[in-house]
Order: C-alpha cells, then structure tokens, then sequence
C-alpha cells in the first residue's frame, strides 16, 4: 500500500486554491498599482478581509477561536501573499495572533521590531510603524507588547514603495512583562523567518511565471524571445533556483528546526533576489519601468532578505552545524 | 506533508540496518581500480548477497522477479547502503538500472526469463553503448548500423563512454536500423553478446586518469534478430520507457555522500585552522545549505513518484541542473579547505574533484538540460 | 608598452586642473533633480563655460569647429573633470556626444553651419528618438513612419527612452522611409525640431522613482526634407558611423566615479564596523581589481584608437559586459556596507543601485553584446 | 602629434612572433603530447633551446650578456610559454639569470621554494625538483640558493602531469649568505606572481582559442554547435575574462607595483581556471578524455594558482591598498 508522504495533501491544495482565489479577486493587480500609487490606502480593510478568511487565526487553536491549522499551512498562504505582492506586516499579524488582542480577529495591525540583531544594522527597522496598532518588541529572549504610537521612530524613504520603514531612534522597553518569555522570542524569531522564507519563494514563483509569459509573448528580431537560448536559459535557472528553496521551505515547515529554516531562508532569500533580477532582464526596458511590477517584487525581496535572518546569519549557523 | 516513516517502512530500515551491520565486515578485500576481473566479482559478489537476502532488484516490479518495493522503501534503501558504506552497485549498473528494466517492460517472455534472472542473482554483467563520438549531445544522431540479414543483424560502427566494456557479458546497443527515417524512429534496441566476433573493445582514458570507461569498435558483429528487444525501429522510445523505473530514486546515495562529504570538509577544516576563514566558513554554511535542500527535493520528488504512481520525468533536469553544480562547487570548496595539498592527486577529493567536472556534461549537458527545462516544463517556444 | 604622458599631455593636464579649480567654485548651485528647466540652464552654463575657455567639443574634428585633440587628451579631460567633480554633460550629451559627431561626419556645410555651432556654445539641447516601445533590442526594427509629401516628411510614432524630452530644442529622429526595404535600408535620420505641431512628450517614470526618461509620440509632424542628414534610406549608416567620435573614451568618467565610490565604501565599512568581515572585506578587494583592469583597458582601447586613428568598435562590447556586471555587483556590495540602511532609498547608493539595474539592459543587453562578441569577433556562425 | 602609448611595440610585436613561432616549431603538439606521456623527459634539451633563444637572459643587461629588455616583454615570453602549456619552471629559471650561475645560459635548471607562505598551506611545494639543479630558498625577507638535491622533499602524485611536485619535509637554511636580501625575496615574489600570471592569461587565451574552434567544427543537431547561443555565450564570456586579465597583466608590467601585480594575479588566476572550465563544456565529453589539451590548461591553472600569491592574498592586499 502506498501513502503519500512529503506532498501537499488534498485539503492543504485546496487551501492553496482558496487563498489564490481569495487574493486575486480581492487584491489583484490594479488594487496593488493603487496602493503603490497612494501607499497608506487600505491596509486596515485588507486586514478585514483577511482575517474573514481565517489568515490570522490560521495557526490558532480551534478552541480559542482559531483554524487549527499549522506552519505548513501557514507557509502556503504566505506563499501565496508573496507571490502577489500582499503588503502589510503580515508575517508578525499571523504570529500576533493569540499574544496580542484583536490580532488574531485582524481589528489589530501589529508589527515587531528586534532589538537584538547582528552588525551592519544602523539602527532596528520597523515596517509599517504608521499603520500598525501594536508592536512586538524582541529584546534577547524575550517578547514584550507595545503600543505602535509610542515608538520613538523617524521615517525613511524606503526603497520599497510598498513597505514603509522607519528607523527606531529609541525604544524604551514596555513597562509590563514580557508576552513571550525565554524561548518565546528565539521561536518567534524562527517562525518569522520561516514565514518571510515562503513569501520569497512565491516572489520567486511570480517573477518566473512573469518572464516565462512575457517571453512566449514579447517578439523581437523575428519570434518570441523565449525562443532564444539565452532567454530560455535565464527562465530555466529560474526554476532551478525556486523548485529547491520551495520544498526546503516545506520541509523546515514540517521539522521546525533552526537548521532547516536557515536553509530555507538563505536559498529562498536568494532565489527571490535573482529571478526578480533575472526576470527583470527578460523584460528589458519594459521592466525597467514604474508601471512593470518587477521591480515591486525585486524591492520587496531585498527588504525581506534582510528580515529575521540575513544570509550571513543563516551561513554561520548552517556552517557550525554541519 | 509528512517527512516521517511508516511503520512498515521503518521496519525495512532497522531490517535492512541489521542486515548490513552483519554482511559488510564478511565482504572480501576491495580490489584495485584497476584489477578489472576484480572488480566484476567483487560487484557481482555483493549483487548475488543482495539476492540471497531478497534486495536484489528491490525497485523491479514482483512479475520481473523484483520485489516491487515503493519508492519511498527504494529511497530507505539507497540511503541506508550509502549510510553504511556498502559497495556501490558498480558493475551492476546497467543490468540493474537500465537494460534490466527495459527487458522487464518491453520484453518477451523469453527474454525476460533470459536476461532477467542473472542479472538479479549476479551472474552477468551488462554495458551500456548508446553514446557515439560524433553523436555527443544529440544522442538520437547515433549511426552505428544494423544491416538485417537473415535472422541476424549486421552490425558496423563505434561507440563511446562504455564504462565496465571489458568485463561485460552484454551491451545494450542502440543501431540504426532504418538511414531514410527521421533520426528517432529508425533505431532499435539489441542485446549484443560481447563475445561475439568483430567486437573491439579500447580503454579510454579520461583526464582524471583513469580507464572507467572505453570504446567499443563494431565491425560486422553478427547479432541475432532474437536479441531484439521492442518492434524494428522502435529502439528510442523502447529505451527512454526504462526511466520511469528509477522515480526519482537516481541521486539519493550521492546526495548522501556529498553530506558526507561536507561533513569531512568542515572536521577537516577544523583540523589544518582553515576553518577560521569566514570566506571558507560561510562557502561551506551554503553548502550545507545547497545538499539539505537537494535531499529534501529528492524526498519530494520520490513522494511524488509514489503519489502519482508515475515518473519525476523532466522535474529531474531540474535536479540534475542544481546538483551537479553544488557537486562542482563541493569539490572545488574541498580544494580550499586542501590547500597545497588539493595539487595532491593522491588525495581522494582531487581526484573527485578531476571527476565531478564530467557532471556538467555527462547524461545530457547543462545547456542540454537547460532546452529541456525551459521547452518541456516552462513550455518555452522552440527558436529557429 | 608606456602608461606615462607626453610633456605636452601633462601640460594640458595641468592647464586643466588649474581652470577646473578656478571655475568649479564659480557655478551656481545644482538645480535639483525635478527641476528640469533649471537643469537645463545649468547644463547648458557649463557648456557655455567649456567653450569660453576652449575645452567645448575637444574630441570634435577642427572643420566641424572642435579641437581635434587626441583620445589620450580626451581620456584627461574625462578623466580630470570627473575627478574635479565638474558638472556631468547632463542635457548636452546627445548633441555632444551623438547628433553633433553624425551631423558633423555626415551632413552638408548648411546643415553643420546651422546645428554644430549652437551644441558647443551650448545655446540648444538634442535628444534622441531612436528607440521604440515594439522594438526593444531588436533597434532597426523600429516601425515610425516618414512619408514624404512635398518639401517635408509627414512623421507619426512613438518612440521612448528619449531623455531631456521635455527641455531639447532638436531630437534626432530615426523614421522608416521604405517600410518595403530589408529593416536596415529603409531607414532616415531626421532633425526634428521639438516645437513641430504633433509632438507630445509624456514622462516615463522608471523603477527608481525617477523621470529622467520620456516617451514621444509624433502625430502627423511635418519635417523639412533639408533637415534629413545623409541620403534617404541611409538612416542606419549615417548613425553608426557616429561610433568612431568616441574612440574608447566612453566610460572614463564612469570607471573614474566607480572607483571614487568604491574608496568611499571601503571608508565607510571601516567606519561601521563592517570591514571586520572578511567575506565583505575581500569582495572589497575584488572590486578593487575589477575596476582597475577595467581602467587599464579603457587605457589600452584608447591608446588603441589613437594607434590606429581608428574605431574601437566591438572591442567596446568586451568593456562594457565586464563593466556593467561590475558595477552592478559595486552596488550590491554598497548594500552589504550599509546593511539595513541599504533600504532607505534617500541613501545616494541605494539610487544608485536601482539605476545600475539598467546597465545590462540599457544601449544594447548583455545578451545581444555576447552576441556581437561571439560572432564579430569570435567569427562564431550565426545560427538557426 | 600622435604617440603610441599603452599598445605593443613593433619590437614587442615582433617578440611575441618569434617566440610563438619557436614554441610552435620546437616544441608543438606532438612533444607536448610525448612530454605528458612520459614526464620527464627533454627539459634540459628545452632549456638548451629557450636560452639559444635569449628566453633566461632576456632581462639581463647587455653588458651582462644578456638581452637587456624589460618586464613588459618577460610577460609576452610567458604569455605565449602559458598559450602552449610550455613545461618546466620557466618563471623561476628566468627570475634566477643573474643570481645562478648557468640560469641565463639555460644550463641550469633552477626551481623555488617560498618558505613564508600563508595558512591553508599544509607544507610547501616544489615544483620540478628532480629536475632542477639549483632551488632559491625565500626565507622571510631574504633569497638563498641551495642545490636542488639536497632538499628534503617527497614526492606527490601530482595533479599536473606536466608538473611534479615535491612536498618539502624539512628546509635546511643554506649555510651561505643570501645572494639577495631585503627587497630581494618581495621584489622575486612580486615577479615571480606577475610572470606567473602573464603564463596564466596566455592559458585564458589558448583554451578561449580551443573552444572557438572547436565550436566551429564540432556540428550537433545540424549544425555547429557555436551557432547555439548557450556556445557563443560561454565563448564570449571567456574573451570577457581574458582581456581585461590581459591588460592588467600588461600594465603591471609596466608599474611594477604591488598593487597592480594582485590585480594582474587574481584575475589572470581567475580567467585561466574559469576559461578552461569553459573550454572543456564546450567540449563536452571529448574534452573529459585524457588525450584532449584541456585538462592539462585546467590542472595548470590550478598549479600556478596557487603558486606566489593566491586568491586570498590578492584580494586582503587590494582591500588594504583601496
């Protein structure tokens, strides 16, 4: 007797369908065009529509009001939300979901900020400190709550159209205890990254499924681009790079180990990055362009690879752990 | 998704565990790699253990005389002999791999009880002549000829990259049988006796320096119509049915080794101080990285096998694109990690790393597999 | 082999260097970016500054009323007003670099008379229609069609990439006079006066925020025939022999800016703390080779076509596949520098990083330049 | 007035010719091939004629006996030596005219040791020691010469069948004085490192030239394979590192300093070792053969990449020197 083990099974491909489904009819391109056009629009509606759908209260307990389901479904609806370009601290809103009120029912937008990151960081980044209600605080092991407004943080030009940034000047530790304490905030950590790890290999995803189209569409010199061989091997690397970052990010969903999500994250970080790049030059002037979404997902992609776990983390913990 | 085990599954394993721990110390001394009579018995030898055990042709299908096992049991299997460092299938090969399951699906009755049985028990060893010099790529451009006479074919022509050719009872032989056809429908399949008359066999010498493969010289070797295997002219499609035997299975134990591999590359840094380099270090963190993914791609895709009853097919181009690149960079990292000492072809990654440079091109270039990828997957439009 | 200067080059250097220092604290302050009027008047100052003290079209031929210097005296004023952190061409580019050189090569005495004097003296801007949205990479394929009615063409289309749109008096114009003819023989090169009824500019805004570029569209514009340069249908010609003004000169100022940048980076790494990190420290170093050999061989290009009194021509491919890629990766190692400020876009290298984005897309793809490396000068076959 | 600067001479032109055409002549495929099949043979036949040819004295002065050119017209000698996989340690034999007696008359063979190399160095190499007759010892900042047999050496089985190698058990310091100290061992270094990438981008050059050709031969699918754009990329990527590794190289002749000579180092390494590796997918399998050429530039490059100044060394070098 046969038994399907590491595939997607029927309900988590209907999942996938339904979350697909919900997104593009929702929030499908022109919605996007006009939240890059006036940014701050619609964050709170989008937050509505999502929680209706259960994108919150995915990984919560039934009996608290929840889905019931776990990381690896959670890592499918992110999947999706990349693939999109969903904006919004949806990442941190999902994991809010029972540790701070309103998260899990989407009345409550909450973003994080880490106060306990590596070198290179001129000060924490907080995304979407304007339309968030909450923030999470990590500050070492553990998570405090704090409201958004309190945050002493001055805004950037963020390279991303789509993700408002602000740099934390000062932030004073919340005065009540911790959430999350001890592991809490090392899992939190790990989930975050696992989660942005899935949005990236959607971006990854869509920026093939981009090119591919465009060069069975786009003729030059006589024919459909994708007929050339250096077109056609630009996409293939494409997948190349996608197809393993994708079951390295279902796998880690399943294990949950720091090992497995730092690879999942390294090579989901890096095959968003490059077939955003790649993609970009399969279009050409025309992706060099405003109005093309290529650069939304290559903009987007290097903010989230610097997100949780940045490649030189991830290297120095999968090089110890070998 | 699910990574874990069956109970039934896990039974084979911790079976197969035992059974390894106690049948590996009783093997005989490796042979030298150049003693070639050595080597067939050594291999065959191993391959007749597995059948008195009942692993032989553990993938085959029950009415082959395999035993039919699901993927995911050949995939424990795999792993679990690689784990152990149980000999590699070696000359077994081709029988076991390739022209065994193509007998298996498109043979006779006849000759499936000919060549099937011997090939399970170790007694005979097959050799693969598909590739021809002025073929390369383009496989399907083969033009040795077969000239019917009689009940037999006239054979005439050379064929290249034909490892295990001296010590081989059989070759799988791809002929023209049909010049005026399109180039893939006029070959056929034949099962060439390696005794018979007008074959030369010539070591070929690859650039690691060793003699694993050779070329074969057909001058008018008689070979009987019998020994054909599917219809006259349908030799292509007879030959590319065997890959849905392998679903997905193909790299697992050198996907196991390469983590092996790196597992050395990093204790070994660590020993010569090598490791306190963070260029070194973090190449070697990606590495990690690049075979954790590629082992999970393969559990993905032998469960899809499983799932779907059917074969990874063209989803293993993709497979082979990024593995033999990460085997490359493995050995190249090694030459970091080696230092002076990677000038060294005494050592076993420099002549691993003379070796992995074939990964690129063997069974289908990179570029080769990259035309797969974008046409067959991606439905990229052929060019001009 | 020689890398020093004659007397009289470091003559000229130094008489340089000593106006540059004089004159740069005399310019009025930048205009900022969105300011296109200013920046107009800006650019067009500095030209007008140029040609005063006789620096304005040094590369020009004396009759077409340049200084005819050599490329090695044009490589030290590239080199010189870079490092002085003179004004770049900005809006006088085109007519400088491009429509002046093919008006001067290929135009009659009226039309030289009339176009070549107001570009060095700076009174009028060029731009350029070339480009076209359906014909991408595919250049000469461009579908903007000129039908001669009388004394002029009637001209409608669309073209875009066309910079300094919105502030040029001329553009320079690429229009399909036989749309019969193979692609590249029916094609005329017109000076189209930005003023024509039916022109319309609309800005296009790129992935870096910026709308430096504009699209045009052309509705029924009549040109003079008299503003057609080189013979009807000889469009294609008449705009490549422009090539040769440069001489290997076109990335000095560039080459010189990304090594300025690349101290910077590594000033700011020490300052961060990030030079600590070997991994970033030694792309640090790899850049460092990079962008000196790509200095050394703009040098030897340069010191090549004064040799030759000749077209680098192709060679011009080899140089910019190699220094596109590399300042692409400049940048991308800018972002490792500044870590999470690499996200703010108000930072100068993260715009910079967006704009390198176009290098291996922009004036021919890294595709289509190994292209023309592979067969022009490889003497590889064109194929299917 | 136009003057020639940063171009070959006529006079160099015309080196370059001659010592091409005396490599094709002396010692072409076929000794090559006779060379790789039984080692050790013919190196003091070679060195016989290379110094006919002025190849040893070629930087000494006149008066001296010798040519009394400079480093701009060593790095063409080596080029072209690198181009034809010309064996033997010509780099060192060169460097010792003047300091060995019988270097310049090619009657002694001469080899070098560097005892003050990096980590990642289990011990030092020499190469061509059964050969040689005299080896320069650089020690710290001094050159001492002892003969070659009594090093303490062992063999390896070198990866380079045109270059054995010698794993050095134990240095004795020659008992004599240094014959050059102070800048002497930097100075050697530095020439030995850029002779040694002069050899390494006519290697780059020679594998590029291979794979033209055979691109334009070899026919699959109906036509040359260098129609195929996957071929002419890999092609025109090789040129691509070759020439700008050309020019480095030319110009650090030129200079003499440092800092040129690690750029000139890194990317002729770079461009030899990669280039081959390109030649040798163009190949396909009938470049995996032992009787194919380009294995022997692969494994070469391999040597003379790590000999006098690696990859690692450059680069710490020119990160300092920005």
């Amino acid at each position: 007797m046969t038994r399907v083990h590491f595939q997607l099974t029927d309900d988590q491909r209907d999942l996938r369908r339904g979350i697909r489904e919900l997104l593009a009819a929702r929030f499908g391109r022109e919605a996007l065009r006009a939240a890059v056009d006036s940014p701050p629009a619609g964050l709170r509606y989008m937050w509505t529509v999502l929680a209706e759908a259960g994108f919150f209260s995915l990984r919560l307990a039934e009996s608290d009001g929840g889905v019931g389901l776990g990381m690896a479904e959670a890592v499918l609806v992110h999947e999706e939300a990349g693939r999109v370009l969903l904006p919004g601290p949806l990442v941190v809103s999902q994991l809010a979901a029972g540790l701070v009120k309103g998260a899990a029912e989407g009345t409550a937008v909450v973003t994080a900020v880490d106060l306990a990151r590596g070198p290179g960081q001129a000060g924490p980044l907080v995304a979407h400190a304007d339309a968030a209600d909450s923030v999470l605080v990590l500050y070492g092991d553990t998570v405090r709550v704090l409201p958004a407004a309190s945050l002493d943080a001055e805004p950037l030009r963020s390279v991303d159209p789509l993700t408002p940034l602000h740099l934390v000047r000062r932030t004073p530790l919340p005065a009540g205890g911790p959430v999350a304490a001890g592991a809490g905030a090392a899992r939190l950590r790990r989930e975050a990254a696992l989660l942005t790890a899935a949005q990236q290999v959607g971006s990854a995803s869509g920026t093939l499924d981009m090119a591919v189209r465009y060069a069975r569409e786009r003729e030059q010199f006589g024919q459909p681009i994708g007929g050339f061989q250096a077109v056609k091997h630009l996409c293939a690397q494409m997948l190349v790079r996608a197809e393993p970052a994708r079951t390295a990010v279902y796998a880690a969903a399943v294990t949950g180990t720091a090992t497995d999500i730092a690879v999942a994250k390294l090579l989901a970080d890096e095959a968003a990055v490059r077939n955003a790049r790649d993609c970009l030059q399969v279009y050409g002037g025309m992706g060099f362009t405003w109005e093309a979404d290529v650069h939304l997902h290559l903009k987007r992609a290097w903010v989230r690879a610097r997100e949780w776990q940045t490649a030189q983390e991830a290297e120095e913990l999968l090089a110890e752990a070998i | 998704m699910d990574l874990t085990c069956t109970d039934a599954e896990e039974g084979f394993r911790a079976q197969l565990r035992a059974w390894l721990a106690a049948v590996l110390p009783t093997l005989p001394p490796k042979p030298s790699p150049d003693n070639w009579p050595g080597r067939r018995a050594y291999d065959l030898g191993w391959q007749r253990r597995l059948y008195d055990a009942g692993y032989a042709g553990l993938h085959w299908p029950v009415d082959a005389g395999g035993r039919g096992a699901t993927p995911t049991q050949h995939l424990i299997f795999l792993e679990e002999t690689e784990r152990a460092g149980a000999p590699y299938v070696g000359a077994n090969f081709v029988g076991l791999l390739h022209a065994g399951p193509t007998i298996a699906a498109e043979g006779t009755p006849e000759q499936r009880a000919r060549w099937l049985p011997p090939v399970l028990r170790g007694d005979e060893v097959w050799c693969q002549g598909f590739s021809e010099p002025d073929a390369g790529s383009d496989l399907a451009a083969l033009r040795t000829r077969a000239v019917r006479d009689g009940d037999s074919y006239v054979v005439s022509g050379a064929k290249i990259w034909t490892s295990h050719a001296e010590v081989a009872d059989w070759c799988e032989l791809l002929v023209r049988t049909d010049p005026t056809a399109p180039k893939h429908r006029g070959i056929s399949w034949l099962a060439l006796p390696m005794g018979a008359p007008g074959v030369t066999i010539r070591p070929l010498r690859t650039l690691a320096g060793s003699t694993e493969f050779a070329e074969m010289f057909l001058d008018e070797v008689r070979v009987p119509v019998a020994n054909r295997v599917g219809a006259e002219n349908d030799g292509w499609r007879v030959t590319m049915v065997t890959l849905s035997f392998e679903r997905g299975t193909a790299f697992v134990g050198e996907v196991v080794a390469c983590r092996r591999t790196l597992g050395q590359l990093a204790a070994a840094a660590k020993e010569n101080g090598r490791w306190d380099d963070t260029v070194l270090r973090r190449k070697l963190g990606r590495l990690h990285a690049e075979f954790a993914a590629l082992w999970r791609l393969t559990q993905w895709n032998v469960s899809e096998s499983e799932a779907t009853g059917g074969v990874p097919g063209v989803g293993g181009s993709v497979f082979k694109l990024r593995y033999s690149h990460a085997r490359q960079e493995l050995y190249d990292t090694a030459a970091e990690v080696l230092g002076a000492s990677s000038l060294d072809a005494g050592h076993e990654w420099t002549l691993d790393r003379l070796s992995s440079l074939s990964y690129t091109i063997a069974a289908g270039t990179s570029q080769i597999q990259r035309n797969i990828v974008a046409e067959r997957i991606l439905g990229l439009p052929k060019g001009r």
